[in-house]
């Protein structure tokens, strides 16, 4: 399988281990990732409040170099990426003067390439995970969506937005038991992650409390920011709730990783803020 | 097993009363040929000659005193029979459809199911010729078209012989014989010919098999195929179905759905 | 040849100020065919109908064109004075000159042209008119009510009562519909079985009243006055006629852990059973698809303890076919389940309930025998929230409609709980209270200022269960949107009033209209509230849309009026204006060709199959007929027909020709 | 003179003929030119009428009835929408001017869309000018 890929900035950044689990279980899987050649920003978490047309615009010549590059199908792992990406398409398709706005800024058609989030790849590829597992994975896992993968439901059209299965179901496959739990896309806070370190300790500190209380030993995440709020913020959120929380946060990717039999390293399990390591 | 062989056994066994085919005619040409006696299936032929549409015959009041007929039929044939069966003209005991392939041997058709089955693996492709001029046309202004039309319809001297050619024209009274009120005018002028067109056409959308017998029996060479074909891709292109691919087709024009795209309407 | 006369009319100054109605006298007296031209100031008038029935015998006139108002409004009356006069009330036609000319156009030249050629065009048809005369149908003075609700029970006692025969059609074991598992009623909080058990004894006893339960129409054919219904009347495994309802069969039946339909999954019952103990009639079935014998081939306990030799475990459903001469549907409603509610945990929490599962526990003869006590341990709940506008007036869950009856039932059931718990607390949350109603506002005003009902203005975001609690999370709107929190031990969601299962395949097979949400559609929303757009079918209750008690009863007593009104008499008369096949001598017999392309186009099924024979019995045509008691006269098969052998009378082809060569 | 075009309206009893009436009632002004023929259905408009219209000498044509889900006939309007779609196919393939011809929905309760409607049309034909293609056509049927 051949597919595109891509990255976004917090893939190259803050969030390397993501890349890293994603590019290694893939390769584990056979999957070849093609990078989209001259990639650019997809105007995340600011552009779709200051301007539609640059909003739209970004991710069209995203995926205008994707369809120039003979992609049929790209994989954007960061869910704020996916949501732009797909958001896009949607408004480009709705709205005839804006598809040819957004044309005329590119410089190409926006095209018909598909987007697909980390999920809907992984879950094409569950009877190979299954075939290739190692070393299960076997621990109670709270499975955690956040908000960017599941809505707005009529534009993503992906799982049931309240109540999302896909990465329970990979998680099994792993050998990892999923705990039932009501937080599954609850808000973590997103992108007050740095202007609001207060409301994310508030709402990530819920949303790990109730992990903990459903019995989980490990949050399995898909989406950066999730990621980072959770991990990250481990210190406010501990502060806050006068606990000492320590469970863990993993990309799906690195516990599909683990129980394919990676190394640790090569998944980025080292990078973590709260000792992903020593628990695994 | 071959046509005549396959024939001349059916009359034989009296399976059917005629076996309505080709024959050679005069000068090298094809005509048609109504045998109903063993002895001379001889002469029953099947190439590339053979294109009129013998479904016509079906709904003549001769053919359908003879009681149960067999049909050398061609694709089109068929699709005129099924359309004929959906419409209640011809009923699927009386015909037997032997649809002849290229190397002569004969498949027997005996069924309205059996006919579906053998047309569905035959996608129904217009000719070249008149796909290039429909094309042509809609190329065209509307100015310019209507100028195609006016310059081909003055010569219509409105002999019928469409009408007659035509497998789904069977009305015994066809709109163009009402005179109460006389809808359209019975001398051929301007305006008669292209009400005679329009309402040939609208009355086949949804029914016409695309066969273009029609337009080959005009002794003045008028496209008048194209009137219905355009009708009937009209149909096919905003309904979804095509006449003579099922003996139930509903009739497009009095079935709906109520999603029905109305671009047009204020 | 015609002579017609034309009778313009000033109608005061409506017609008259603008149109010089005098020059459209004259012009009219000049087309062929007019012997007769006057103008009049009050057409309608008793003289001015008077002069069109002097001049029709004094000119001998064939035909009448009164140039006047709208024949919406005026066409009967001329018409009866038409046929006063001795001529064909369908030789008269109305050009209107007011609503399309005088009302709608300046004063000047343009505008008496205009109803000069509005006379004209009316004089063209009217010389094309054939005499016609009413069509008469009889009547079966028998109806069939549709579902055994509260609203099909006061349908079929009104029609009873008028001294007409009643079949009433039930689907379930018994009668008594949704009402028969409310708790009490708002706004009184009387028992809802109190008040409606006597009415379904009534209904059971009535001489002109015939129960069938557990049966479902299957087919329908015919037209007013006239319908043929087929009806299915499925296997009791029991013959009524033995059984005595003594209900040792139930006791005994060793298949007891089935979810009750009655108590809404919240209790359980037999195989063998009667939905309720009020039932009526009061004769259980058994459910064959959880019954031990039905499904393992032992058992037969109910066949061993009944005293009469009741049970026929070979039973096979019946058809019985009704000639009835009016309908009316009462079929009710459904109410949507918290499995549509992805926010309120799909329905997974035993907690989270309807409003009917509320009811049933709120009642007396639920399966707490009303005490509170919530689904999951049994525990009284020390907080209920009641969630109003669960699912309506939500485009997302496909109910953008007002559910009408939860506002009031949302402040009933708070109220009850409060009055079963009276140190309970009760949460509202709600969009608006919409209180339109008898008593109904004060009804509400109680539950908030007497009973301390919370009332929250705002939506439910999301409930999810925590530490053994639900915790519900919503906003409050009339404190600037600030998010509440309650930890509630039980959720009652107001889902949306919904059309009852099978509503659309019901509606296609009788051929009355349904709106997007498949209630039926009545025939015009203000002055025709209970008739359908098929004459004799009537609706009654909330198959038509979301209604309270008193609105079904008031809705059901009404179409019940119709009905006995229809019933009043022995023959039907209808408008002539239907399609006709010509019909010609032989060999031809008829222009129609048989394709019988017209029949899918034809909205009442009224065009039928029609085989001439020769002497010798064999079929020398097949050829379309018009069922005139079926047909409507919408035309649509006229435009159809290519062979002009269909047309329709009132509005032919000759008749419309006519008037368009006039323009 | 200056030009008026000549309108030939094609409408049901039930919609538009009614709410031709209430734009009479509301004493909604609008353009004279148009003439309406009543027939209890759009159902029942058979596409020839529209034809002979032209022949007529009509400009512009209006067909007008009610909205989809009103029909008074459940579903006279469904049928005659079909055939529209395919009628207004073939006139423009015949080169017949498509911009002459209105297809509308108008309701009982629409008296000011009806009043609107007429007006556009009226306006638009009178832009577009006599249609000369079929009156030139039509002489030839008078002969």
């Amino acid at each position: 399988m051949r597919i595109g890929y891509y990255p976004g900035c917090s893939l190259l950044g803050s969030s390397r281990e993501f890349d890293e689990s994603v590019r290694a279980v893939m390769g584990a899987l056979g999957v070849e990732l093609v990078q989209v050649p001259d990639w650019n920003c997809c105007g995340a978490s600011s552009a779709h409040v200051l301007d539609a047309a640059l909003a739209a615009a970004l991710p069209a010549r995203i995926l205008a170099q994707a369809a120039a590059a003979g992609l049929d199908e790209v994989l954007a792992p960061c869910a704020a990426c996916y949501n732009r990406l797909v958001s896009a398409q949607d408004s480009i398709a709705k709205d005839p003067r804006l598809a040819k706005e957004v044309e005329e800024a590119v410089g190409a058609p926006a095209g018909r390439v598909k987007v697909l989030n980390v999920l809907e790849v992984l879950d094409r590829l569950r009877p190979e995970i299954q075939a290739r597992i190692q070393a299960p994975y076997a621990r109670k896992v709270a499975c955690y969506y956040g908000c960017l993968l599941v809505r707005p439901p009529r534009v993503v059209k992906f799982d049931r937005p309240e109540d999302p299965r896909s990465m329970d179901l990979l998680a099994a496959a792993a050998g990892a038991t999923p705990v039932e739990w009501p937080f599954k896309t609850e808000c973590c806070g997103a992108s007050f992650s740095v202007t609001r370190t207060d409301l994310v300790a508030k709402l990530s500190g819920r949303v790990l409390e109730g992990a903990v209380k459903a019995g989980a030993e490990a949050v399995l995440v898909a989406c950066p920011m999730c990621q980072s709020n959770l991990d990250m913020r481990r210190p406010e959120i501990n502060a806050r709730l006068g606990r000492d929380l320590e469970i863990p946060v993993l990309y799906i990717t690195q516990a599909l990783g683990l129980a394919l039999g990676l190394e640790p390293e090569k998944l980025g399990l080292q990078r973590h803020f709260v000792p992903a390591l020593a628990r695994v | 097993m071959d046509l005549t062989t396959r024939s001349r056994e059916l009359l034989e066994g009296g399976a059917v009363k005629a076996v309505i085919g080709y024959e050679a005619g005069r000068r090298g040409g094809i005509r048609p040929a109504f045998v109903k006696e063993a002895a001379k299936a001889a002469a029953l032929v099947f190439d590339g000659r053979c294109t009129q549409n013998l479904a016509a015959y079906l709904t003549r009041r001769e053919v359908k005193r003879m009681g149960r007929v067999a049909l050398v039929a061609a694709p089109d044939t068929l699709r005129a029979l099924l359309q004929l069966m959906a419409e209640r003209q011809v009923k699927e005991e009386d015909v037997l459809a032997l649809a002849v392939a290229p190397d002569g041997a004969v498949t027997e058709l005996p069924t309205a199911a059996a006919v579906e089955e053998h047309l569905a693996v035959t996608a129904k492709e217009l000719k070249a010729e008149d796909r290039a001029l429909l094309a042509r046309l809609d190329a065209m202004t509307r100015e310019e078209r209507w100028a195609f039309w006016q310059k081909e319809l003055s010569r219509c001297v409105k002999c019928y012989a469409c009408r007659n050619a035509c497998p789904m024209c069977y009305c015994g009274h066809c709109t163009m014989d009402c005179n109460r009120p006389q809808w359209v005018p019975v001398a051929s002028h301007a305006l008669g010919n292209l009400e005679y067109h329009m309402v040939r056409a609208m009355h086949l959308a949804g029914r016409c098999v695309e066969c273009g017998d029609c337009g080959r029996a005009c002794p003045v060479g008028i496209p008048v195929h194209l009137m219905a074909f355009h009708c009937q891709e009209s149909v096919h292109a905003q309904f979804g179905q095509r006449a003579g691919t099922s003996a139930k087709l509903d009739y497009a024009l009095s079935t709906f759905r109520p999603d029905d795209k109305e671009t047009f309407i204020r | 040849m015609s002579r017609i006369g034309v009778f313009t009319c000033h109608c005061g100054e409506n017609i008259g100020a603008t149109v010089d109605c005098g020059k459209v006298a004259e012009c009219s007296r000049s087309i062929p065919g007019v012997v007769h031209s006057v103008d009049y100031k009050y057409m309608c008038s008793d003289p001015g109908q008077g002069m069109i029935k002097e001049a029709i015998k004094e000119h001998g006139l064939t035909g009448v064109v009164v140039a006047a108002c709208s024949p919406r409004m005026h066409e009967p009356t001329f018409r009866n004075a038409v046929a006063e006069a001795g001529l064909n009330p369908y030789l008269c036609e109305m050009a209107n000159l007011r609503e399309h000319c005088s009302w709608v156009h300046e004063k000047g030249e343009v505008t008496t042209e205009k109803a000069a050629d509005l006379v004209r065009v009316m004089v063209e048809k009217v010389k094309h008119n054939q005499p016609l005369h009413p069509i008469r149908v009889p009547v079966t003075k028998r109806a069939l009510v549709l579902g055994g609700g509260i609203a099909g029970i006061q349908a079929a006692l009104d029609i009873a009562d008028a001294g007409h025969k009643v079949v009433l059609v039930e689907k379930s074991p018994s009668i008594g519909g949704h009402m028969s598992q409310l708790s009490e009623t708002f706004p009184t909080l009387d028992c809802s079985q109190c008040i409606l058990t006597p009415r379904m004894v009534e209904a059971a006893r009535h001489p002109n009243i015939t129960l069938m339960t557990y049966a479902e129409l299957e087919k329908l054919e015919g037209f007013i006055g006239n319908f043929k219904a087929t009806i299915r009347r499925k296997a009791r495994k029991l013959d009524e006629k033995l059984c005595t309802g003594c209900g040792l069969c139930i006791q005994k039946c060793p298949q007891k852990k089935i979810p009750d339909e009655f108590n809404e999954g919240l209790g359980q019952r037999t195989a063998i059973y009667v939905p309720f103990p009020q039932a009526v009639p009061n004769k259980p079935v058994i459910d064959t698809a959880n019954c031990t014998f039905f499904k393992s081939g032992k058992c037969k306990v109910c066949e061993k303890m009944c005293p009469t030799g009741a049970i026929r475990y070979d039973q096979e459903d019946e058809l019985v076919t009704l000639d009835v001469g009016a309908l009316v549907l009462a079929t009710g409603f459904k109410v949507m389940r918290t499995d549509k509610f992805p926010e309120y945990g799909y329905g997974q929490d035993p907690d989270i309930l309807d409003g009917l599962q509320f009811e049933r526990l709120a009642s007396a003869s639920g399966p707490t025998l009303g005490v509170m006590k919530r689904p999951s341990d049994g525990k009284e709940p020390e907080t209920v929230v009641f969630l109003a506008c669960s699912g309506s007036r939500d485009r997302a869950k496909g109910v953008p409609y007002c559910s009408k009856i939860c506002c009031m039932y949302t402040a009933k059931h708070a109220m009850l709980y409060r009055h079963k718990v009276h140190h309970g607390k009760a949460v509202v949350f709600y969009m608006d209270i919409r209180s339109g109603g008898k008593d109904y506002d004060e009804f509400v005003r109680r539950a908030i200022e007497e009973d301390d009902v919370q009332y929250v203005r705002g939506r439910v975001s999301k409930i999810h269960r925590e530490d053994g609690k639900l915790v519900v999370k919503g906003a409050d709107t009339l404190q600037g949107g600030a998010p509440v929190e309650i930890r509630a031990d039980m959720v009652v969601l107001a889902t949306a009033v919904q059309s009852q299962d099978g509503s659309e395949e019901l509606a296609q097979k009788l051929h009355v209209s349904y709106d997007p949400y498949h209630f039926f559609a009545e025939s015009h929303p203000k002055l025709k509230p209970v008739e359908t757009n098929t004459a004799g079918i009537f609706l009654a209750g909330a198959c038509q849309a979301p209604r309270d008690i008193p609105e079904t009863v008031a809705q059901a007593s009404g179409a019940a009026a119709k009905v006995a009104a229809l019933f009043a008499r022995d023959e039907l008369t209808r408008e002539p204006v239907v399609a006709v096949v010509n019909r010609l001598p032989a060999p031809t017999f008829s222009y129609c060709v048989g394709c019988f392309l017209c029949q899918s186009a034809c909205p009442y099924q009224a065009i039928e199959q029609e085989e001439i024979k020769g002497r010798d019995g064999s079929v020398l045509k097949v050829v379309a007929r018009v069922n005139a008691g079926l047909c409507q006269g919408c035309g649509t098969c006229v435009a159809t027909c290519r062979t002009k052998a269909i047309d329709i009378q009132g509005f032919s082809n000759e008749q419309i020709y006519a008037e368009l060569m006039t323009l | 003179m200056a030009f008026e075009p000549k309108i030939t309206a094609f409408v049901c009893n039930w919609c538009t003929y009614a709410g031709a009436d209430l734009t009479g009632t509301s004493r909604i002004k609008y353009q004279p030119n148009v003439r309406v023929l009543r027939l209890p259905c759009t159902g029942r408009i058979d596409f020839m009428l529209l034809a002979k219209a032209f022949a007529r000498g009509a400009d512009g044509i209006i067909v007008s009835g009610c909205h989809p889900n009103d029909c008074h006939y459940t579903s006279g309007n469904y049928h005659a929408r079909r055939r529209w779609m395919v009628y207004r196919d073939l006139m423009d393939f015949m080169g017949i001017d498509t911009r002459r011809v209105t297809f509308s929905w108008v309701s009982a309760a629409e008296g000011a869309r009806w009043a609107q409607l007429v007006d556009e049309v009226t306006a638009t034909v009178r832009e577009l000018g006599p249609y000369e293609d079929y009156k030139e056509l039509a002489l030839a049927g008078v002969e």
